[in-house]
């Protein structure tokens, strides 16, 4: 017998398979379910583990940018890519990284405020950027010259993987010295062990 | 999908000053202003050759350090200060904000990195085309029209051009998937593990392209050597059976 | 722990999950999973009983045409036309959307031309659009059959605030972002310069 939970979870796997890579909101989900949104985002939850818990499932639930949507599991990545004619591989500049960086954490933001922060031009990154689909005008600042805000898009949360702007990793302060560049992760090991030979053995 | 990063010498000026700390160990909070602007500048004299645009925005940067520098130079005149109530009472020290623009701009730019990190996680996961059900009508993902605008088309015309490429493929790339020895090996042991732990020679061989059956003989080859299968023959010219060699293993042996 | 047929299992579900409607032949699959005909069709059935007995899978396998294909279960087919509302009037659905940026960039084009950037029919969001007065009928391209030409209306660049059709952001196509060669030209000369001071220079 079927139970209503399983009819439900059946129905939004459907409905998640026709979408594709549309997905579907919780609010969709809700209305295609005729639940409430908790009650959809509890199906959600349940059809998620399912995937996650079956080892001979193939797919499993993301949440990206507010849509949920149904994707292949990680551990297939390399086989998919092997069927994959011609695997794509967006590339994406250092300088574009950085300006996407500063308006995701920022927005909205304008061009000057970014230019400040990277003490060079920014306007090949933002117009890439805005090309690419990961930000877009959101209006213009109150004042002289009413400049451009930019922020970020659904796009840009989905390519990079995050639910929504609030799940940004938080940003590291610089107060803590040790985390300095990525260079440097060698010659805070370095240190690290250093001090310990020091504290631990002979301190002369 | 991943998103594979161009590594470029520096973003900008203050890319390039935290290159420099970095590489001559500097403590970011104490930086010795004259090591350090020599160092800049003589970068600059090795860009100055090439006389580009950018070269003023290094150069901003580059009278910045020096003004702290000279600053730094200039006595402390102790009377002075105790003296007068000036604002030199509080006179912060002249490196204060260049290092705090500096620490600002390395937290976006560690920010980028992870941020990249993610995006090379969401790359694992593919999906796929909506469901083509243009005979019923169009799914109703819609957007009001007062809020469509100019970056709305973008959007849709770049998703639908990344779709495109994950439409491409299948037929023509699949019957020709080259595989490395070490891959054929697994392959190989995989297949011995699910038929059982022997099964022929001959069977082994099973597809027509020259290049599989150089890398499928190469890694019986290697397999034999490492002893990981056993090649047995009954008599001369007679049927090869190949059987998982030494103990029994459990399949994952990569 | 997960077993090589749970693995294959799984490996299939994402090939076929990818593949969506075109689906895999039975040598593609066999090809695919690096498996004999005869063990990838006992897979294969095996997924498909999966589905069918699991009374949450809102999708199963069929073979049609000699192509195994994910589908959705026959059960849930008038939930998902329940998907297909139209559109309310001053709403664009998301394909409509696609058509209409495939339109103002590529214009003059055909629908056929629109299919197959697109993968799927696009007769409705055409309708609507010329519908909307979004698009209209530019002429006709010569040769066979005389296909029409679709193009953008002033009301559409009304509509999106854009002065002239010229005035569209650029496209980054492809993926090479790298537009500004200056600026790459400049890093690689720099670094080459960076190099030679470092090891020429001062090794404090």
């Amino acid at each position: 017998m079927e139970t209503i939970d399983e009819r439900l979870k059946g129905m939004l796997e459907s409905f998640l398979f026709i979408a594709g890579d549309d997905g579907l909101t919780l609010s969709q989900i809700a209305s295609l379910l005729q639940i409430e949104t908790d009650a959809a985002a509890e199906i959600a939850e349940r059809l998620r583990v399912n995937y996650e818990e079956r080892p001979d499932s193939g797919i499993t639930l993301r949440l990206y940018g507010g849509h949920y949507r149904l994707v292949t599991k990680a551990e297939f990545a390399d086989d998919i890519v092997r069927m994959l004619e011609n695997p794509t591989r967006n590339s994406i500049t250092q300088a574009s990284m950085e300006v996407l960086a500063i308006i995701a954490y920022k927005q909205p933001v304008t061009r000057v405020e970014i230019d400040d922060l990277r003490g060079v031009k920014s306007d090949g990154p933002i117009q890439t950027l805005v090309a690419k689909g990961f930000i877009l005008e959101k209006g213009r600042m109150e004042g002289t010259g009413r400049p451009i805000l930019y922020g970020t898009t659904d796009l840009f949360l989905d390519r990079f993987g995050l639910e929504s702007i609030d799940m940004l990793p938080p940003l590291v302060e610089g107060d803590d010295e040790e985390s300095f560049g990525d260079t440097d992760l060698f010659m805070t090991k370095f240190q690290e062990a250093f001090e310990m030979t020091e504290e631990g053995g002979h301190s002369d | 999908m991943t998103y594979k990063v161009k590594l470029e010498a520096f973003e900008g000026p203050l890319d390039l000053l935290l290159h420099l700390i970095n590489r001559l160990e500097i403590d970011i909070y104490d930086i010795p202003m004259a090591e350090l602007t020599n160092q800049y500048i003589e970068h600059l004299h090795a860009m100055r050759v090439l006389e580009l645009d950018e070269l003023s925005e290094y150069l901003v940067l580059a009278a910045t350090l020096i003004e702290i520098k000279s600053k730094m130079l200039l006595p402390v005149h102790e009377g002075e200060a105790l003296d007068e109530d000036s604002e030199f009472d509080f006179e912060e020290d002249p490196r204060d904000e260049l290092v705090a623009r500096l620490i600002e701009y390395k937290k976006y730019k560690e920010a980028a990195n992870s941020l990249l990190e993610s995006a090379e996680d969401r790359a694992d996961h593919f999906t796929k085309l909506p469901g083509d059900l243009s005979e019923y009508g169009e799914v109703a993902v819609t957007i009001p029209e007062e809020k469509m605008n100019v970056f709305d088309l973008i959007g849709a015309f770049r998703k639908m051009l990344e779709r495109k490429k994950l439409r491409a493929p299948l037929t023509a790339n699949i019957v020709k998937t080259e595989l490395s020895v070490s891959e054929k090996m697994d392959n190989i042991m995989i297949s011995l593990e699910r038929l059982g732990g022997s099964c022929d020679f001959e069977s082994l061989f099973e597809r027509e392209d020259i290049e599989d059956l150089v890398v499928t003989f190469l890694s019986l080859l290697e397999l034999m050597k490492r002893l990981d299968i056993i090649v047995r023959q009954e008599n001369n010219f007679g049927k090869m059976t190949v059987i998982v060699g030494g103990e029994e293993t459990d399949g994952n042996n990569r």
